[in-house]
């Protein structure tokens, strides 16, 4: 039992570790075959993840209506809606569209979630203005330097300030093209580096917090 | 002007929609159950669509049709039920939930995990560090008509100026990174240096988002411009009204209740 | 006057919200239409999708959701709109199952529009599970990926994907990004190995991490938020949504500039009072 | 000048009648297996000419067997196709610099099997006159190592045996120097300023699952602050968003709390879990923030759209903040809101330096290395390159190719 709860486990990350970094090199067609197949089941596979945290969700406001905590009827109106979608979504046969014409499925899609999730994300535009206001001081040269790196990327991205000040745009473009390439890069080679790093010690079994619980594990 | 017919059911969806987007500006005065309301239903719909949308791709084309029609061209062949090896996996995955038997999701993870490491180091390597070494490391002079010259307009990105500023900005933050010395003497230079980079590039990256943030307000907004329209029945205003009434109400609900505190 | 910066400091920030509102209504009601400036980023990919000869294959990724939808919506309607008008063969797909309904919605609009048709001119295959897995798989067989599209018709016959096996039969590709599965994953799992040429359109937030890989010609061009959009349909000659909403993002830009520096001009008049804050 | 023009072709054009004139016919001209492919595929090599023109056009020609007839399967202006720089790496050129290549893949016109010989020869063609090369012939194979890529291999190998050998090293001795982090200074100022005021800590872990590396500094940090905590008896409250997440952070802070020596003041409570969805979990996190006022807060982790939401609370209950990231699209909003930031890699650093666990700062070293060695490159690269263009030799190539990426 051991073996199969520990060691099987980095067994198999072993293997289609060291088994797919090596495919990169290997031009021939039994390799390429190999991660046709694979990259298909990783596809099936995935979409079983999806359901995992679904799970979760499920449990959370079960629990929460079951005992009947403060703001219970909202988890309520979370499983209403869903198990509503979920229905509709299997009588419209999973279609937003037949012959052109709109499925239920598909005004749900339409006029419920489009509108709430583009909402949700649109709040953060007012946030934006009052952080800006209230946090976005010069207290040092650095932000000092953080804060006109700011306002004239926003000023060149608009046509009022091309308009009004029309060497915001080209400032932009150098800033955005050059300095800011510069230090994206940066992060993106060390953090490459990190991310090999990890990869690695996956691989080779050093890292195993993904499998959950304890570190030894 | 002249009113056009609109189908009941798009009539319809503008009052719900405009109810849904004005009920989640309702947090923008504070958090309130008009909100939570919102909220709860976004994420019941979102979730909903994501069970039928998965149920159809994952199970319904990529694993029971292909299946049936591999078993029913070739019922004794063993190819045909490769399927069934991802299917297991993907099973697997799901007992992580239930304690007795969640060792056997660690096999799932451990394919999955490996695969993803296996796939990541060769081509991060490729695309994140090899080709932008490549593209860094560049002659910082060219060879014209006129001989040797080196380009000093900052307006192209390639000029042998742009150059220099690229490699200094890429080392400098590099250093800013670089953990196993402390920075003083000529590396608190550079790691200052980094530092004033790094600051630019934050601010840029603060202008774009500000801006990416706006864009989705107009987004919203001209949506309710829409559904204000006499073609709607004025949904957004009627609803606007009802919300705001609704607030109104709440908040006299509760401060009766806590005795003058509002809740948060 | 210090009292007065104090207050204003501590203002209530609903009153910020409403500053806002009306920087971004107020245009909109009522627009007053400023040129639009193209970038060269942006002047890349529509100068590749011109110098297509006809009915070569494109590809477009919608990776985003109704969340990014006002920005990315815009940028994948002139896409399309030009691509369809050089009589392109198009194929739309998502890796983001929530924007789904969303992208097939707009191929419609858009093929509708120039009377295009599904199958022939057009296939939408939908999404599919597996990010980068999935592009692998597409890599080397597209009709494994995807054995049928959005609207459950098989792939495999369908007159315009005919001669398309893998990626490799792509001539050029734009994945219009929200986050992490879009532009990056499209280049280091699909150009890197399947050898199409791409290019990538994104909200503002993520488009200042894509300019290193602009720089380098890991991707040919870069349409960014709804500026780039605005741009893209000025090269078109057919303004829609992003232009239209030009003005109201200018307005608001001046508005938090405006805050901005109030907010430091009253900053500098409290700091003697507070010695050196933090 | 023209009169003799006039009479050459006069004379080339009378004797044209009887048989057309000779070109030069392309030299050199072989075929191989399409080297580092999957087969199916063959490469055509032939030397440059100083008369090569867009006039002179090259057509290939190929039979499927020695006995076949010849059927054109390709054409072009012959001053096209050549082995470019860049293309290649020198280990890998399948011809010379300069030298004319062309890949002739297999198509429905022409298919090309693996292990089959094809006869191959190009025929020249300017105005009226033509010019046939050898015959020569080539077999298609795949191959079983792309060696174009081998220095990407090599890096693979490198640093894996940099980052074994820095954990080992860090096992003998986990307290090699590192940098001071600016950040971690305040980390005991905010726990004391909590303890002063008899407020809660608020510990947030951010968005990501155990499989990320930003997720797993920020679980080792809590270690660290829960050791601190208890050790000054503060309260700590860690809301979660990943199920998994929290059953890790549970085990960690309860290790903490039993190696501070407060076992008892060790509450399961601390770490409890909100919901999945990014939202309502902010929302549920802000509400935390305005009733019990924590004084101090700390956001590691990776994080997305709700990092504003959720300094911007913070911000306004007067809290000390202290962030810690790589998400750096989210960065410049921490920078503002936040009394510190810990900025990418720091993140990564400061779990380490605060741990001293050996892997971790095995790792940390590790990068230390690769970087150390990536701006070495950049800089005598960028010399090197520069130097080349300046004296105008290809030798530098030798060198510079070893950091290109080839496919």
């Amino acid at each position: 039992m051991i073996f199969l709860k520990r060691q099987l486990p980095l067994a198999i990350t072993f293997v289609m570790g060291i088994a797919f970094t090596f495919q990169y090199y290997i031009p021939h067609p039994v390799s390429e075959d190999a991660i046709t197949n694979v990259s298909k089941w990783m596809q099936i596979i995935s979409g079983f993840a999806l359901f995992l945290g679904l799970a979760s969700l499920f449990h959370v406001h079960a629990v929460k209506i079951t005992r009947q905590v403060p703001g219970w009827g909202f988890s309520l109106a979370l499983y209403v809606a869903m198990i509503g979608t979920i229905v509709i979504g299997f009588w419209s046969h999973g279609e937003t569209k037949v012959d052109g014409g709109q499925t239920a499925f598909g005004w749900l899609y339409d006029y419920t979630m489009v509108p709430l999730q583009g909402t949700m994300f649109s709040i953060l535009a007012f946030f934006i203005a009052s952080a800006a206001y209230r946090a976005f001081r010069a207290r040092s040269r650095e932000a000092s330097v953080l804060l006109v790196a700011a306002v004239v990327v926003m000023m060149g991205r608009v046509p009022l300030g091309q308009f009004l000040l029309p060497w915001t745009w080209d400032v932009t473009q150098w800033l955005l093209n050059v300095l800011n390439s510069a230090v994206r890069r940066a992060i993106l080679i060390g953090v490459s580096m990190g991310a090999v790093a990890l990869s690695l010690k996956i691989i080779l079994g050093i890292e195993r917090s993904y499998l959950g619980g304890g570190r030894d594990q | 002007m002249p009113e056009a017919m609109l189908p009941t059911e798009v009539v319809l969806g503008a009052w719900v929609a405009a109810g849904l987007t004005l009920f989640i500006y309702s947090f923008l005065y504070k958090d309130n159950p008009l909100f939570k309301l919102g909220e709860h239903l976004y994420v019941g719909i979102s979730v909903g669509y994501s069970v039928v949308l998965a149920w159809h791709t994952v199970f319904l084309r990529l694993l029971w049709e292909p299946l049936q029609k591999a078993v029913g061209e070739a019922p004794a062949s063993p190819d045909s039920y490769v399927l069934l090896i991802p299917a297991t996996l993907g099973v697997f995955m799901l007992t992580r939930f239930i304690p007795q038997i969640s060792w056997l999701s660690r096999i799932a993870f451990a394919f999955v995990v490996g695969f993803g490491s296996g796939v990541a180091i060769p081509r991060t390597i490729s695309s994140y560090i090899l080709k932008q070494i490549e593209d860094t490391v560049n002659p910082l002079l060219t060879m014209g008509a006129g001989g040797l010259t080196m380009g000093f307009d900052l307006a192209a990105p390639q000029s042998g100026v742009n150059t220099i500023i690229l490699l200094v900005g890429v080392v400098s933050v590099l250093f800013y990174f670089f953990f196993s010395v402390e920075h003083t003497g000529a590396g608190m230079v550079t790691a200052r240096t980094g530092i004033y980079f790094l600051m630019i590039a934050f601010g840029a990256a603060f202008g774009y988002t500000v801006m990416s943030r706006m864009s989705l307000l107009i987004g919203r907004f001209r949506d309710l411009i829409t559904f204000a329209g006499a073609a709607y029945g004025y949904a957004t205003l009627v609803l606007l009204a009802v919300t705001v009434l609704s607030l109104v109400g709440w908040e006299l609900a509760t401060r009766r209740k806590t005795g003058g505190a509002s809740p948060e | 006057m210090k009292d007065f910066a104090r207050r204003m400091v501590g203002i209530d920030r609903r009153i910020i919200f409403l500053l806002i509102t009306a920087a971004i209504l107020l245009p909109m009601l009522k627009p007053f239409g400023l040129p639009i400036k193209v970038s060269p980023e942006v002047k890349a990919v529509y100068d590749y999708i011109e110098a297509m000869p006809e009915r070569s294959v494109f590809l477009l990724s919608f990776d985003f959701d109704p969340s990014s939808k006002p920005e990315l919506e815009p940028q994948a309607v002139a896409l399309l709109r030009h691509a369809f008008r050089k009589n392109l063969r198009v194929i739309g797909m998502t890796h983001w199952l929530t924007g789904t309904g969303l992208a097939d919605g707009v191929f419609s609009a858009v093929a509708a529009e120039t009377g295009k048709e599904r199958g022939k001119d057009y296939a939408f295959l939908g999404w599919s599970p597996g990010g980068g897995a999935l592009i692998i798989s597409m890599g080397q067989d597209l009709y494994k990926a995807f054995p049928s599209d959005y609207s459950k018709t098989p792939t495999q016959g369908m007159p315009v994907l005919e001669g398309v096996r893998n990626l490799r039969d792509v001539n050029y590709m734009v994945s219009l990004a929200a986050g992490g599965s879009g532009i990056e994953m499209w280049y280091v799992f699909g150009k890197d190995k399947y050898r199409f040429e791409m290019a990538g359109g994104s909200t503002g937030v993520i488009a200042p991490g894509l300019y290193p890989f602009l720089r380098s010609g890991q991707i040919n061009g870069l349409i960014g938020g709804l500026q780039g959009a605005a741009e893209y349909e000025t090269l078109i000659g057919q303004k829609g949504m992003a232009t239209a909403g030009m003005d109201a993002q200018s307005a608001a830009h001046f508005v938090i500039i405006a805050l901005v520096l109030l907010c430091n001009v009253f900053y500098f008049m409290l700091r003697g009072e507070q010695g050196r804050p933090r | 000048m023209i009169p003799a023009a006039l009479l050459l072709l006069l004379f080339w054009g009378g004797t044209a009648v009887a048989a057309p004139p000779l070109l030069s016919p392309p030299e050199g001209f072989r075929v191989l297996d399409t080297p580092n492919d999957a087969g199916k595929s063959l490469s055509l090599v032939w030397k440059a000419s100083p008369s090569d023109s867009k006039n002179r056009l090259v057509q290939v020609w190929a039979a499927e067997s020695p006995q076949a007839a010849f059927n054109k399967v390709a054409e072009f202006p012959s001053n096209t196709r050549y082995v470019k720089p860049g293309d290649f790496p020198w280990w890998a050129q399948p011809a010379g610099k300069g030298d004319h290549y062309v890949k002739l893949s297999s198509s429905q016109a022409f298919p090309i099997e693996n292990g089959k010989r094809y006869t191959v020869k190009l025929l020249m063609r300017e105005g009226g006159r033509e010019a046939w090369s050898d015959v020569a012939g080539g077999t298609a194979a795949p191959n079983y190592f792309n060696t174009a890529q081998i220095n990407n291999l090599v890096f693979v190998l490198a640093f894996t045996g940099v980052l074994l050998g820095s954990i080992a090293a860090a096992r003998r001795n986990p307290h090699v120097p590192l940098r001071r982090i600016a950040g971690l200074d305040a980390v005991e100022e905010a726990i004391g300023r909590s303890t002063e005021m008899g407020r809660p800590i608020l510990y947030l872990t951010g968005a990501g699952d155990m499989s990320e590396v930003p997720t797993i500094a920020a679980t080792v940090i809590l270690g660290e602050v829960a050791k601190k905590v208890a050790h000054y008896d503060t309260t700590l409250k860690v809301p979660h968003r990943d199920p998994i997440v929290m059953a890790v952070c549970q085990e960690i802070v309860k290790e903490a709390y039993v190696e501070a020596g407060r076992p008892d003041a060790y509450k399961d409570e601390s770490n409890f879990f909100i919901t999945g969805d990014q939202f309502s979990y902010t929302a549920a996190v802000d509400g935390i923030m305005l009733r019990e006022k924590p004084a101090a807060n700390f956001f590691m982790g990776s994080y997305f759209a709700e990092s504003l939401l959720l300094t911007e609370t913070g911000a306004s209950t007067g809290a000390i903040q202290i962030a810690g990231t790589d998400s750096d699209h989210q960065l410049p909003f921490f920078v503002t809101t936040c009394d510190y930031t810990l900025i990418g890699e720091e993140l990564y650093a400061a779990s380490a330096y605060l741990s001293r666990e050996p892997v971790l700062v095995g790792t940390l070293r590790g990068q230390d290395f690769g970087k150390a060695f990536i701006m070495g490159v950049l800089v005598l690269g960028t010399a090197l390159a520069t130097v080349g263009v300046v004296a105008d030799v290809d030798g530098v190539n030798y060198v510079l190719d070893l950091f290109k990426d080839f496919k």
